[in-house]
């Protein structure tokens, strides 16, 4: 096979041949990285500039890089009970919106149903309804004139209102249906192992349903509730709409100050300092969940754990 | 596999229960927008459309309406042409770092509106982009792309690359094998990821809070305004028909790609 | 169904009578699922199940597990009716086509699954899984992650979770369909030997002809809900019952032609058929119309070609056709000039090989005409 | 975004004026802007609505050099501030001629922006589920009223309810007013909300409290549209005057507009009809109020009699750190 | 068959020199996905690459059409080298396993879609498509949707839509794998028919021995990214240069023994090699070992049983199992009571069949014996 090859016999591809084999690469991802540059990564820059600067009286600012907000901040019980709050609606919430999400999620993983397709758009769809229009609604639903206290006053189980509204409860409560549409399809997505076939087999070998429940589905549909869980923690940390119209003034989560902060107080670096420190907040959950997830993942793949 | 009767019926009637809760406030807010009292009660007074002839009288929520479906619609139109390109090199191109490129795309999701909000209005102030048309677009496409990239990827991965690999071996040059083979494949996918995309920008709240202002006002947070002084049967009205825009974006999603791949988180 | 020497004279262990299921929405132009199966499968038999794709074949298999219910019919193990028992009371191990391995449990915890249902104490899950692991040759994998095994240590994982119970009956999908050629083989060997070994009585469904026949004590072959015919492989493979059969256990010539004689009956029964391009041929089988047509079957591998000379009497053809595939060449033949087309397998190497356009004389072996009914559903 | 007309065709000059949004921007254009129009053919005038006087000045403040707006109102305790960081210039005497016919809390002393509204915080209850209407500050501790009770004081109202505590408990509020939040502590188990939605007047009319503490004007307004439902009482012990004054915008390149705009606003006709139509008490002392509204404002002879000074211009120093202790240690406590 | 008249003496019109590919990432235990395949296809020769799963026969298809970038080596077509040329400036069709049809286009615009890329006039378009559809039996399908298309017809369309641009090069990957038994029969008969109808050069990926046997012209046997036996159908089935080529095409007997003596050279080479258990055995061929050991194939096929009497000589052996299949009888025999364990494969229905623990006498065809290279690579 001695053939005279005309073309020059490629060489380890040239800075100059590396750059026209990546350009069409850099072509496609530009406008994209452009729009996120602008809109997202340089705001956050600014914003952990703001942070480092000082406030002033009556919300001037002083150019300066400092740590001391961050200080002042941190100093502050009231900072502190913010953040408190903060992460107890975020636990709160999460339990229960996880709790109330999963036999959704785990009937439309199943079913068969030729409604199926409704019933999950029915459980999915309030994702794409105005937060705000929500929100509303359990205004109507849980204040002491709602429908929750105007029927269990009207039939005489309560004397007095169930105090829904215009507390942590109400904003809990809220909060849940707020994030189920969030959990319910994270869950979706994450139950890609839980095929039927396998509840059957338990059924086959005699588990009964609730063991089917425990020793099967429970563990495949972990990594499902494991990423619905991230999801909902994170949303709840820094869902503003509901905590103001329902918190009835007494809910200080960090999305309320900041917003305080920003726009009434116009004190923009306690604003960043906060938002600097939800960021960190989240970088924290995020990387817990990281970790769950590889120890869940190892669980599956056998990486992570010797063989012998 | 069957299941005893109680555990059946105990099933349905908690399943039941829960697709209440989920649907509680539509509901509710759909009863209420036929009242006729001046502010919201339970159970309602009476029967009424006045409250729909409110809504639509009303100067703040017409503002609102054009200043979001201008902002919505381009915000969409800018976001797919930032997002599909990106979505192309992030699915049927190899390179280094693919996976960080990809996380970074989709790592607004992970970043509150909230710090974006106010992290946009500090940028925007000075320039001043704040209560205009232009900031508010930009506010909302940093928070449009990473779903249009994650739709269109979605798509993309379910679009056969033998298809364009094919039309290539029968002459096609790159730009025609997108246009003749991907762009028919992901239409569903791009039609998907618009929709969403203008519902999410349509929909926005907390940044436009920041980045808004009384010229440039969308509806929203005309909404949010408004409720935080009054609550009569008129906002219950305009929630319904934000409502019933969001069944026609959820019809026609699920029409598209399906609502189930348009929407994985 | 004809006659059944190698059935046990013992009384079915597991009998499936009337099973029928109609799936809700169903019922259109095929109507039931499952149409009414009559079964009796001997105490330590092994019964293939074989049918095309969307007989039924699954879902007999799994009404008789309880996973799902009959519409009508009952199922009965060792004389009880357990028709309404549900799942996890039957005592059956169901290995299933895909396996269904617990993926987030490892080897050994997959098939003490079971014996941990049945809260059987810990040492001897321990020796009773170290065994069953050991009779599917994976003694040594019991702390693999099921994610790290190949498709055939998978498929034997499956296996000996379900024996590990030591059910009353053992019932397979498709075991094999999922694994590759070689594999399959040596699966096919593996799992009858462990059935002669555990002696549990097994029904084992399959679309492939080869796996029934050489691993069942008997055959059920389904078509359309329905079991068309029930016999050992032999009797299924050489004496079908009707045209399906005929045709989907095996490939076959069916040749329709006019009786021109009978003689004897029942197992001895045979008759004589001119067959146009072929001339008269001998069959045996009773399958005649009352018009007195007949089909007979003529399997490729029993038609023998030969150079014709030009002063060769009997029937000739010429080649359409010939594939080589190492151990047999394929021909397609054309009977006369406007005869029946005909499949032949000769085996390769040996002898001579015709191209296309040879003349050739046709010839069978005696035994191989066989009479079958023609149902007039072609497979 | 600021319109700029005002070169546009010589003859039109548009003048932007912002000021609060609800029902204080339906009456103030029907009953000011509107006949000062009818008055003035060559000016018009835009209404930008804004929530608070923070918005205001963040807008002043990103919009220096071409000013978003040429006339703002802004809360009294703020409007020091904006004065100080030259966001606002001082009045022409010449050009706004009724700077010298104000009343005395509406006055400004160093030239900037006069008083527009006189204000007044008032105790809101519902008619129809209290009992024995409240007539003094201390009863809002009242055990009747435990539970029901919307006090949304995280801002000016909260500032102002210090000022008026200190005033019963005998205290200087420039000096010391640990005892008024001390005393504003033990109310805070009693309180229902801190901040109603959609607001206090709304929550008061449909029963999801009530007793709470709202401005009369509002009050009053609210009492007319439900009926009677909800009702403002001006405490006995007296209440603190809230004020929104009417500036000038640094660098409005329409001073003249604004000014004569401004002139007209505090003139008196303008008070009489706006203040009939919306229940604050008149800056003009020229201004005639039909006797049953006066009655129902801060500018009836009773309550002039009982009202509390308060410097607002030291206060704006102190504002934030108060709204703070409230948020803090009243509503966080 | 027989020895490959077809195959014509003419140069290399596709020819591959050194074609490598290494995966970035890759170069683990295996090192390259190909390395370094050398490969001439005569004009209108249709060769069949035949290799078990991930030996980098699509790889090496992918990099021929261009569609993947090699790591060395050249591609050229009729004295071209085309090895830096982009795809769609190849002139190759390309059939792919999954058929890859454009599923928003019917079946005519399909097939038209390559000319349209060629600017051809649009009645000339309309005209050979027709062609191209009849050649495929598909004429009457033009204006169907792809999803209404069964998969033999899909199948069609993307053999119709590869051949209407009438490429240089034919390649086609697995194109029949995803067909059923049945189509996939005549599709293999289609293919030929076709191949022979246009004399397009062709290449065309298999994992199927049947396949590639009965399909092309010339074999090449890959394994592990390399070129193990590029022959005739007949040479690689017959003659394998060494194990790997024996196991994986059809099943095989290999044997190790002690050469006794050998005879001859070349194509007439042979020895006679001792193997324990059945004697000395007279075998073809010339792999023999410098230590003078050699491996004798023996297919199971060629070899036969007969019922051992007392006196019989001659090799013995005892039936371990025995499987039927319908066709043949798949045996197990143990040689003499230590020897190697034999598979045997006999056509069943006419004369006896064996139980296990039968004694036979153990007999072959006397050309069948092949020595064959160990290169200790077993399948
Ligand atoms: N859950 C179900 N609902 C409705 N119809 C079903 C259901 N399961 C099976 N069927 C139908 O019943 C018939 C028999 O199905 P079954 O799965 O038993 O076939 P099978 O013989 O196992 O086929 P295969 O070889 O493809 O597995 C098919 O027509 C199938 O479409
Ligand atoms: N894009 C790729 N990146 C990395 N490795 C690859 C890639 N494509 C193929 N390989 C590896 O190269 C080897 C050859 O793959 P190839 O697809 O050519 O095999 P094949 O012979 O076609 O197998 P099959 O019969 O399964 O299709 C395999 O080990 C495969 O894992
Ligand atoms: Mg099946
Ligand atoms: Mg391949």
């Amino acid at each position: 096979m001695t053939t005279a090859v005309p073309t020059a016999p490629a060489p380890a591809a040239p800075p100059a041949g590396r750059l026209r084999r990546h350009r069409p690469v850099l072509l496609l991802l530009a406008p994209g990285a452009l729009a996120l540059l602008l809109t997202y990564a340089l705001p956050l820059v600014w914003v952990v500039r703001m942070a480092l600067n000082r406030p002033l009286d009556g919300g001037a600012i002083l150019q300066t890089v400092t740590l001391s907000t961050f200080t002042d901040v941190l100093a502050s019980s009231h900072y502190w009970n913010v953040i408190g709050q903060t992460l107890q609606l975020g636990v709160l919430t999460t339990v229960f919106t996880l709790l109330l999400s999963y036999p959704v999620a785990l009937f439309l993983a199943r079913t068969t149903s030729r409604w199926r397709s409704l019933l999950f758009a029915l459980a999915v769809a309030p994702l794409l309804i105005s937060s705000v229009a929500r929100t509303f609604g359990w205004m109507a639903i849980l204040g002491n004139q709602g429908v929750v206290n105007k029927t269990l006053l009207a039939i005489g189980v309560i004397d007095d209102p169930l105090r829904l509204a215009n507390n942590m409860t109400g904003v809990v409560i809220a909060s849940t249906e707020i994030y189920m549409p969030f959990a319910i399809l994270a869950m979706l997505a994450g139950f890609g192992r839980l095929d039927p076939e396998l509840e059957r087999a338990a059924a086959s070998l005699g588990a009964g349903r609730f063991a089917v429940l425990r020793r099967v589905v429970l563990p495949l549909t972990a990594p499902g509730v494991l990423t619905a869980s991230l999801l909902v923690f994170v949303l709840s940390l820094s869902g503003y709409v509901t905590p103001r119209l329902i918190g009835g003034g007494r809910v200080f989560v960090l999305a309320t100050e900041i917003y305080d902060e920003a726009m009434n107080s116009l004190n923009w670096p306690v604003a960043a300092v906060l938002s600097v420190l939800l960021l960190l907040l989240f970088g924290l959950v995020v990387a817990v969940h990281l970790w769950a997830q590889r120890v869940l993942e190892a669980r599956f793949t056998g990486r992570g754990r010797s063989t012998s | 596999m069957r299941s005893g009767p109680v555990a059946r019926i105990g099933w349905a009637v908690l399943l039941t229960v829960l697709y209440l809760f989920l649907l509680a406030p539509v509901i509710i807010v759909f009863i209420e927008s036929f009242d006729t009292s001046t502010y919201l009660r339970f159970p309602p007074q009476g029967f009424s459309l006045e409250p729909y002839r409110q809504v639509f009288a009303n100067p703040d929520f017409q503002a609102g309406l054009k200043v979001s479906a201008v902002t919505a619609a381009t915000t969409t139109l800018l976001a797919l042409l930032c997002g599909v390109p990106a979505a192309l090199a992030l699915t049927r191109l190899r390179f280094r770092g693919r996976g960080a490129v990809e996380a970074a795309f989709l790592s607004p999701l992970l970043v509150p509106n909230i710090v974006l909000g106010l992290a946009l209005l500090i940028l925007f102030a000075p320039i001043p982009l704040t209560d205009t048309y232009w900031g508010l677009i930009l506010a909302h496409l940093g928070v449009t792309i990473p779903y249009v990239v994650r739709t269109v990827t979605a798509a993309l991965a379910g679009a056969d690359p033998r298809a364009e690999e094919a039309a290539a071996t029968l002459g096609a040059g790159p730009f025609t094998v997108f246009r003749r083979v991907t762009l028919p494949a992901i239409r569903p996918g791009l039609f998907s990821g618009g929709i969403i995309a203008f519902l999410l920008s349509f929909d926005e709240t907390v940044i436009s809070l920041f980045v808004s202002g009384h010229t440039v006002r969308p509806l929203p947070v005309a909404v949010l305004q408004y409720v935080e002084y009054r609550s009569d049967p008129s906002i219950a009205a305009l929630s319904v028909c934000l409502v019933l825009l969001s069944v026609v974006a959820v019809v026609l999603v699920e029409r598209g790609l399906g609502l189930r791949r348009s929407l994985r988180p | 169904m004809a006659d059944q020497p190698a059935a046990p004279a013992r009384a079915g262990y597991l009998r499936l009578a009337g099973l029928t299921k109609v799936f809700p929405g169903e019922g259109g132009p095929q109507g039931a699922a499952v149409a009414g199966i009559d079964l009796e499968v001997a105490h330590g038999e092994l019964l293939a199940v074989l049918g095309p794709s969307g007989c039924g074949k699954s879902t007999t298999l799994r009404m008789i597990a309880g996973l799902i219910e009959p519409s009508a019919g009952t199922v009965e193990v060792g004389g009880r009716d357990i028709t309404r028992l549900p799942v996890h009371r039957r005592d059956m191990g169901v290995v299933f086509q895909s396996y269904a391995l617990f993926p987030h449990l490892d080897v050994f915890r997959n098939v003490a699954f079971g014996l941990e249902m049945r809260k059987t104490a810990k040492s001897e899950v321990r020796t009773r899984v170290a065994r069953a692991l050991d009779l599917v040759r994976l003694g040594h994998l019991g702390d693999r992650r099921v994610s790290q095994l190949s498709g055939g240590q998978q498929q034997r994982v499956a296996l000996a979770r379900a024996l590990v119970i030591e059910p009353a009956v053992l019932l397979l999908d498709e075991p094999l369909s999922n694994l590759d050629a070689q594999l399959r083989g040596a699966m096919r060997d593996e799992i009858r030997r462990i059935h002669d070994e555990t002696g549990i009585t097994t029904v084992f469904v399959t679309h492939d002809q080869r796996e029934a026949l050489s691993m069942a004590d008997r055959v059920a072959v389904m078509n359309a809900g329905r079991v068309e015919q029930l016999g050992t492989p032999e009797e299924v493979y050489e004496r079908p019952s009707g045209r399906f059969t005929a045709e989907f256990v095996g490939r076959a010539n069916l040749l329709p032609g006019t009786v021109t004689a009978t003689h004897g009956a029942g197992g001895g029964a045979g008759a004589e058929v001119a067959i146009p391009g072929l001339g008269t041929v001998r069959a045996t089988g009773d399958a005649v119309t009352p018009e007195g047509r007949a089909t007979v079957m003529l399997r490729p591998h029993r038609i023998t070609l030969r150079a014709a000379g030009k002063a060769d009497a009997g029937p000739r053809g010429t080649v359409l056709s010939a594939g080589y595939s190492g151990e047999v060449i394929g021909y397609r033949v054309r009977a006369a000039h406007d005869g029946p087309e005909l499949e032949v397998e000769h085996p390769a190497g040996a002898g001579t090989a015709f191209g296309p356009g040879a003349e050739v004389l046709i010839g069978w072996d005696d035994a191989a005409p066989r009479l079958v009914a023609d149902d007039g559903d072609p497979a | 975004a600021s319109p700029d007309t005002a070169d546009g065709n010589g003859d039109t000059t548009t003048i932007t004026f912002m000021g609060f949004y609800g029902t204080f921007q339906d009456a103030f254009t029907e009953q000011v802007i509107k006949p000062f129009e009818d008055a003035n053919p060559g000016i018009k005038v835009t209404y930008v609505p804004i929530q608070n006087s923070s918005e205001v000045l963040a807008k002043l403040r990103a919009s220096t050099s071409r000013p978003a707006a040429d006339v703002a109102l802004m809360d009294s305790s703020v409007a020091p501030t904006a004065n100080e960081e030259g966001l606002f210039a001082r009045l022409d005497p010449e050009l706004v001629p009724n700077l010298d016919r104000l009343v005395d809390e509406a006055a400004s002393k160093d030239g900037f922006g006069p008083g527009l509204t006189l204000d007044s915080l008032s105790i809101l209850y519902n008619t129809e589920r209290v009992d024995t209407p409240p007539t003094s500050w201390n009863d809002l501790w009242d055990e009747e009223y435990r539970g029901r009770l919307a006090m949304p004081i995280a801002d000016t109202r909260g500032v102002a309810l210090i000022i008026a505590l200190s005033q019963i408990l005998g205290t200087d509020y420039q000096q010391d007013i640990d005892p008024a939040i001390d005393r504003l502590k033990e109310l805070a188990p009693a309180v229902e909300t801190w901040q109603p939605a959609p607001d206090v007047y709304t929550a008061v009319q449909s029963g999801e409290a009530d007793i709470a503490v709202g401005w009369n004007a509002r009050g009053q307004y609210y009492q007319d549209t439900s009926g009677g439902v909800v009702a403002p009482v001006l405490p006995e012990e007296g209440t603190v005057t809230q004020i929104n004054t009417i500036n000038l915008v640094n660098n409005s390149p329409r001073a003249e507009a604004a000014q004569k705009f401004i002139d007209y606003a505090i003139s008196a006709e303008a008070q009489q009809a706006f203040d009939e139509a919306a229940y604050y008490a008149p800056v003009n002392k020229d201004t005639e109020l039909a006797p049953e509204v006066r009655d129902r404002t801060t500018a009836s002879a009773e309550q002039q009699a009982r009202q509390i000074p308060v410097d607002w211009s030291w206060l704006t120093t102190r504002y934030t750190a108060w709204v703070d202790r409230i948020k803090q240690e009243v509503i966080g406590g």
